[in-house]
């Protein structure tokens, strides 16, 4: 329960240490193809979930997941709240029923589904889940931690050829082309960050 | 970017307390100021329920009221309110004839309240009518549609009408999908708007340029062109809507001229003029007229132009008894 | 200077006409389209005719109705009306009970009123009430009295409720000079405005500064300081308001938090909120309130606040029903 | 009658002339202490008197000069309009009405007042008053035309010390010291360009 305890603390404080970091570049993203928020969003959420850290570090993890999701949900409104709360929220619930055998990728994997078929994106629409789904096949590769993050991060820069599908870029139309996706770019300054951090709390 | 405020982050909330305490007879804070409510609900009525980001005021706020919404929620500028606000509002408005949820048509907006919806949805009747009028958009290689804009308000003032009258939920929701075939709006911005949040511009026009085919968020709109006369522009602005409405057997509609929230009335007048002669030179006779700032994008310049075909029950919808703080009349 | 017009010469023209099209029920064309009237007179009523330069609409135009004013006479931009007008408004409203004009108190709006009233002397009763409820304007060591501002809006409401309610001539010139002893404003703006007709902005202020204490002309004001949050700017105001009332009996009053163009409506609801708590504070009732874009410097960014007293009769003056194109409400 | 034609004629185009080439001018000084209108509303004015002069050419002067004077209060708006209009207006019926021995220095004096009356105005009020009466005095010490015209230009250049009393710049209390009015200002313009075309005219 220690353990526990200092991971999800851990999580935590690295997530929200990234977007606070990073907030105004994603705002800069966002502003090219979007409405110039994507990084206050972030950053609302994260708020919200670090200064309830004390209480979330005594839940075990799936449950500290499935909550730290709902909270971005009813915090960071726009069009991220409900997907990265849909990812851990998912996540969570599958974790805290996982019978013997089911593997965190897979897991991982169906919480990915659910975050598509809530934004009703697809791979190539030039939002987050260009992130999600290489960083997926990844795990499924049992990719070390660093390829993990390396394959995130080319993903966002990836996503700067696409044309926007969905979210606000999407009413761009070709004007879309030529940036980097905001959400996109989150997605994969937290997989770094996440990345970076468990390696470091369990090296290899 | 001046404004007046005591900081960004109490701004939305600070604003809404003024708001409902310059209309308390009118309206009030919902539980734990989630929303706006009515402050005096109609039982039986279907409860009629609205929200988006805030920076488009008066919309939503400023249409609760008789003969419009039962509450409306807000976000953060230009950021959807979350799930928690909308269960909250269904919860406090519902007096047993179940919600319908009028959302604009933004992945951020629609998701939300399909996730409140959805929490809800054991204990309460939902319906979702989604606005998208915005013919800019439709460009767009989007595969879902176009954005919610100033048409918003219409098929807010129509549902609230027809909700006011009677209509059961099914009823309800099927006019609101009905009434978004016949709603088209294109906007065009003479600035960008500075979000208090970043205090930075959403994007910078040249003191020669104009964007067109902009939505209410401070995007960029799809593409620049150097400014125009008054003519060219509305010219520009009828054809398209003229193009993107198509086939139609309406030979009469509304025109709402709207302002951003930087331009002032006379402009808005200026082009509803010309619209309005170029609509009727077309052969659609305008029966109805609206002009002012309504749907905005904080203090952005610029406008956009709305035509609602009408027929004889939407005529008679738009013309209903409505009291709010930001549209009134009874006729 | 980017606006939606086809050139400065025709601005005004075009934008009236698209007004008096908008508002094809209530309001029409006097002759000549010197003025804008009421469409449906009321016999033997006195009739009120205010009017002004373009440029700050909606007044006052948009307060030409029912409950408010039978004509108003619209200059150029800036620009008093001429006395042509004037006379044309009040051969055609004045119906036999005599005509109010109600005039800001500028120079030039002055001068060209009293010319008018001068020369139809013979033929029509003519009272006249000037406006000058400006707090700042009374530093000045000028002989003649402060400008009239925002509080011509409730002059012109409470006398046009008079009038409505079958006052003479006589008895709305007395509660006229009454009013203006009861009506304190105050105004502060972000940013200067530019006349379309010489395309330069009145005054430049720097992206920290506000320029205290300004009129409705893009006019430079009493002084420059560094901008201020909602708070201090809020309370400089009322405090400037109250100083200036000085002693009275009144416990009650209505509060106009009234934008001057550029500055959009939550903004306004976040200072009156703030106003509204300054002056209870100080013993002041807020009774009534009034939060919006009303009496404009086309679309400079600012505001004002307007403290108006409020005794018995006017409150129920205030409370009358009033239908016009910008303001309307039944009780 | 043909004199008295070309004269009407002169001034008007005259007239015209000043003010158009300096209607920015007269802006520029108006938005200093002002709306920054005086050149426009002037100018339109100018031009409307302008567009109907062959019909005020064939008045006799009198007439013409009550007519121009309507016309620029019909037109102008503003303060200017009802004052400059004043001016003529009394001028006109004053000449028209002059019994033998009236001189003109005596009827621009009393029209002078008329102004000061319409304005509810004084000398050193910071407006146009303050050139008018300058060279009124000059009229009565019957001055060559070239010093009336010096002194209205001195005297315009002398509002600039003044704090304004009457007019829009009062509301700027001592603000306004320090800007030439622009009433002043367009008034010792069209004196000079009057004096200007009179001696051409009347060579001395
Ligand atoms: N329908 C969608 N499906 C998946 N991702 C989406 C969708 N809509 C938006 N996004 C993601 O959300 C990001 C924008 O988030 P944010 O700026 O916080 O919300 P909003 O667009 O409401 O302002 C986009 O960059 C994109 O990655
Ligand atoms: N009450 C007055 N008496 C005399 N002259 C005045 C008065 N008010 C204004 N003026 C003159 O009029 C000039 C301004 O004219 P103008 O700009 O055309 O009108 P407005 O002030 O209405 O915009 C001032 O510079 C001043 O010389
Ligand atoms: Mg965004
Ligand atoms: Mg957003
Ligand atoms: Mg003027
Ligand atoms: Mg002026």
């Amino acid at each position: 329960m220690q353990i526990n305890r200092a991971l999800i603390l851990g999580l935590i404080e690295t997530c929200h240490e990234v977007i606070a970091s990073h907030a105004d570049d994603l705002c800069e993203l966002d502003r090219a193809i979007g409405d110039g928020d994507h990084g206050t969003n972030m950053r609302r959420g994260c708020d919200a979930v670090y200064l309830d850290r004390e209480r979330l570090g005594a839940l075990p993890l799936p449950q500290a997941l499935e909550t730290i999701g709902t909270m971005l949900v009813m915090s960071v409104g726009g069009a991220s709240g409900p997907l990265y709360g849909t990812l851990l929220i998912e996540i969570g619930r599958r974790l805290g029923a996982r019978q013997n055998g089911a593997d965190f990728a897979n897991i991982v994997g169906e919480a990915i589904e659910a975050v598509a078929k809530r934004g009703r994106a697809q791979a190539g629409d030039k939002t987050l889940l260009d992130v999600l789904y290489p960083v997926h096949s990844e795990m499924v590769r049992q990719s070390a931690l660093v390829h993990i993050a390396e394959r995130a991060q080319q993903s966002a820069q990836l996503t700067a050829g696409m044309k926007a599908m969905r979210g606000r870029a999407s009413f761009l139309g070709d004007r879309s082309i030529g940036h980097i996706d905001p959400g996109a770019s989150s997605c994969a300054l937290l997989t770094t960050a996440i990345c970076r951090y468990l390696k470091e709390y369990h090296p290899a | 970017m001046k404004k007046f405020m005591n900081g960004a982050a109490s701004m939305v909330a600070e604003s809404l307390e003024g708001f409902v305490s310059a209309h308390d007879s009118m309206v009030m804070f919902g539980a734990g100021r989630k929303f706006v409510r009515r402050r005096h609900l109609a039982p039986g009525k279907v409860a009629i329920i609205s929200g988006g980001g805030a920076g488009h005021e008066p919309m939503h706020v400023g249409f609760v009221g008789h003969g419009m919404l039962d509450a409306a929620c807000t976000g953060h500028i230009f950021t959807s309110p979350n799930p928690d606000q909308v269960i909250a509002a269904i919860a406090e408005t519902d007096t047993g004839a179940g919600c319908l949820l009028i959302v604009k048509n933004y992945d951020g907006d629609v998701m939300n309240f399909e996730m409140a919806a959805e929490t809800v949805s054991g204990r309460h009747r939902i319906e979702t009518v989604i606005v998208s009028d915005d013919v800019a958009a439709q460009g767009a290689a989007r595969r879902t549609g176009r954005r919610g804009v100033a048409g918003t308000l219409i098929v807010e003032k129509m549902l609230g009408a027809a909700a006011e009258a009677g209509s059961d939920l099914a009823g309800l929701k099927a006019l609101g999908d009905r009434l978004s075939t016949q709603i088209r709006t294109m906007g065009v911005a003479l600035s960008g708007v500075t979000v208090p949040d970043t205090a930075r511009a959403t994007f910078t026009l040249e003191p020669d340029e104009m964007e067109v085919g902009v939505g209410i968020h401070g995007e960029p709109g799809l593409y620049r062109q150097k400014i125009a006369d008054a003519d060219t522009i509305a010219s520009m602005i009828c054809n398209a809507i003229l193009a993107d409405m198509g086939q139609h057997n309406s030979d009469q509609a509304l025109l709402l001229v709207n302002g951003f929230g930087g331009t002032p009335t006379p402009e808005l007048y200026l082009i509803y003029n010309v619209a309005r002669r170029l609509f009727e030179a077309s052969g659609i006779r305008i029966a109805r007229s609206l002009v002012g700032t309504y749907v905005t994008s904080l203090d952005m310049a610029g406008l956009s132009v709305t035509l609602s075909l009408l027929d004889e029950e939407t005529l008679h919808l738009w013309d209903a008894p409505v009291l709010t703080a930001a549209l009134r009349w009874l006729r």
